[in-house]
């Protein structure tokens, strides 16, 4: 089952404003770089994004929210970026901000066919408000609900031409969970691979999830804090 | 009184051996440094690494390598990566033994507000309520009180919180307290060169002293 | 009338190229080798296995490597192995796109029973209840009629049920038959040989009859 | 963080009667075989045993079956088992019997601190039974509750002595969510080797969840279903 497209251009077709994308990353570690830089030229908008973060002002998703593309943020921590509080703050961007794991848990909530999971996060908090709370064991979780994702957008370090991927490092982060919960999947990656050459056993998201893999070009893979130990 | 250096050692010394550890942005990031060697603790970071090493050699870094506060990290022998989904699903079941993290106020009930300031450009909880929500041991690392000279140990939070009843311990530059059960901070410990009234007077929560307050050992 | 052979044969007839298919136990399994040379099609297995290859030749079966029904297997390039909450999350999650099980009965709003006999020993319903609540697209394959003659087609299910309103086809030994949105079984096909009168003799369900019916081809 | 026991029976200390034990395997394949053998031998009895199967009479938890050890079997398939069956029939031995998908949710659950979860598998069965059924987006559920393990027995192809497991092909099955789910969970490997030797992003289960590790001896492996394409 040959899921190869050509590149990003060709990955994202069938994309339309005001959709629901996902997009894996966690700071700028690990971003889908190629298929953002086709979003940003489609100039598609409205659309609502989920991802854990949101880029900075001239990099990653912060590149989307510089062409107002962007209607909603759901994160768990949108940084430092400029242009993001600007639009924030005069109202062109709605933002809704959700813990981390319960961010991560959604995602996979829907991967899993789940429609529904229970978390501790955020009890007796504002993020509560107007949700169900449920009791199990004396303590108390919310209800959240799994993501409802029309495209989404992920990056792995090696894929095969069936859509397998296998992620590096810490690079995996949310990509394994964005893969699952898309309508459409889309991923790029470092080095695309003939069927067969990755061992079946290292494969962090089985082909199935992924609709269409292409070849990923030009990876910047910006460091954000470069924070070292002296030599001696 | 302590500096950012002092609450980081202070801390380290409630780290047991054999444990798993989830260390927060900024003073509890140093406590990584204080581990005694030798000790078995295993750092967790919450974007998906169990194993936290040094920060790399000028270099080495590794743009897929990094952690919770973005920064470039090293791996360590028996490290292991693994998705959020599962990293917060290990905090959720309690297999995190212990979570540093600082605070902007805490409650003489354990609630903690650490994310929102109402007026300010919130930035957002990151993975600080899902880990103050399920950790089986949690101490905040901050100051005593504030810019404003006000108390950050309080009756209840001001501020938007961030998880209620979890802190167990507050480790300042000021003192080591316990955050107990039935409410209250009781005093454990002064430190160098602080008195009693000192913390007294900075803890505006109900505060509990018995018999004689040691001063800390660093 | 088909052999079980026959009925493997016509049910490779409605594998759609480019789509993932789970084969239950007996018959269904059959379908994989009738499946045309050169469509792209991937078989899972619930035990954690996407891409299922032709059994092993002597000497290389591997004892860790087995499909749901215990039987060793190979992999083909591509293949994938996953544990088994993947495997039921990515059934239920509906990205299976074709299900393909035996019954013991089904009814004609397609509930299905195939788990449990009551005052017989029961083994268990395995993953049969998540597949049937969960696969986009479900095609039965069994006999038309039990040992006693009776039809396995019926206005309700008598046995315990093992899901509710979601078997779509049904391909027997005499007929292929559509389960109606609405209900009743809709006849599209006959076996070569058998007659109308034949397939409504052996449906005691709803049988539902438009125009003329043709003999499949296989 | 050393995890290492010398053996199985070290492994085992702590078990005690009437407990809930999970055990890894589907069939015969990936199942914990110095660790049954050590149960067996340990004469501990009144066990609840979540096992999607319960072996054969003369293997796996069929050995555990026979000397009357298991008070209740939670699995999906029972398989061919004459001993089980007559323990069954004359009221010696409990069985849950549980979809499959369900029963791996479920023990998943448990690892991810999720109290419960949504699953449609059993609705309007006789498996819905007194459970809670709720509807999202016009689909019915059941509510299905994690389950609370005692003492989990995996087997894994490789480990370290942080704990840290690698699985190999169909035997990886439910050992990574039985091992998830236990209080303590304790691992048999094939191959045993020091911290630093496994690639950290091909682990499939990290030590955090492994309390007690060793090196497996005298591997049967058996194999239930032999069954071979003729050579041409």
């Amino acid at each position: 089952m040959n899921k190869t497209v050509t590149n990003a251009t060709e990955a994202i077709k069938g994309i339309n404003d005001n959709m629901v994308f996902a997009f894996g990353g966690f700071g700028l570690c690990g971003i889908p770089e190629n298929s953002i830089s086709a979003l940003v030229k489609s100039g598609v908008k409205g659309l609502t994004c989920i991802s854990n973060n949101a880029g900075v002002d001239d990099f990653g998703i912060g590149l989307m929210l510089h062409q107002r593309q962007v209607k909603k943020m759901i994160s768990s921590y949108v940084g430092e970026n400029a242009e993001f509080e600007r639009q924030l703050l005069s109202g062109e961007l709605l933002v809704d901000l959700i813990p981390q794991g319960t961010l991560a848990t959604r995602l996979m909530a829907a991967g899993y066919g789940m429609p529904a999971i229970f978390t501790p996060a955020g009890v007796g908090t504002e993020v509560a408000e107007g949700k169900e709370v449920r009791t199990f064991n004396g303590k108390e979780y919310l209800m959240e609900y799994a993501f409802d994702v029309d495209f989404a957008f992920v990056k792995a370090w090696k894929g095969d031409t069936q859509g397998n991927l296998i992620f590096r490092k810490t690079s995996r982060n949310f990509n394994p969970l964005v893969a699952m919960a898309g309508k459409i999947t889309i991923a790029e990656v470092e080095e695309l691979v003939p069927a067969g050459e990755l061992d079946p056993d290292h494969i962090h998201i089985p082909g199935i999830y992924v609709h269409r893999i292409f070849q990923g070009v030009d990876y910047e893979k910006r460091i954000e804090q470069r924070t070292l130990t002296p030599r001696a | 009184m302590l500096d950012k250096t002092g609450i980081a050692k202070r801390i380290a010394q409630e780290v047991k051996d054999g444990s798993y550890v989830n260390l927060g942005i900024g003073i509890p990031t140093l406590v990584a440094n204080y581990i005694p060697q030798g000790m078995n603790v295993v750092l967790q970071s919450e974007n998906g690494l169990l194993g936290i090493g040094p920060f790399p050699f000028d270099g080495e870094e590794d743009p897929d390598l990094i952690n919770a506060g973005k920064q470039t990290i090293t791996t360590i022998p028996g490290s292991a990566f693994f998705d959020s989904a599962l990293s917060f699903g290990m905090i959720r079941a309690g297999k995190v033994d212990l979570t540093i993290l600082g605070a902007m106020e805490v409650s003489e009930n354990g609630d903690i507000a650490n994310w929102k300031i109402p007026g300010k450009m919130v930035k957002g909880m990151g993975g600080a309520m899902d880990l103050v929500a399920s950790a089986k041991h949690i101490i905040v690392a901050m100051q005593h009180v504030n810019k404003a000279g006000e108390s950050k140990l309080l009756p209840k939070c001001d501020l938007p919180i961030t998880g209620l009843r979890c802190v167990k311990k507050i480790v300042t530059e000021l003192a080591v307290l316990d955050v107990l059960p039935d409410g209250g901070f009781k005093l454990i410990e002064r430190a160098p060169g602080v008195s009693v009234e000192q913390i007294k007077n900075a803890t505006a929560g109900k505060l509990i002293i018995e018999g004689d307050i040691p001063e800390m050992i660093l």
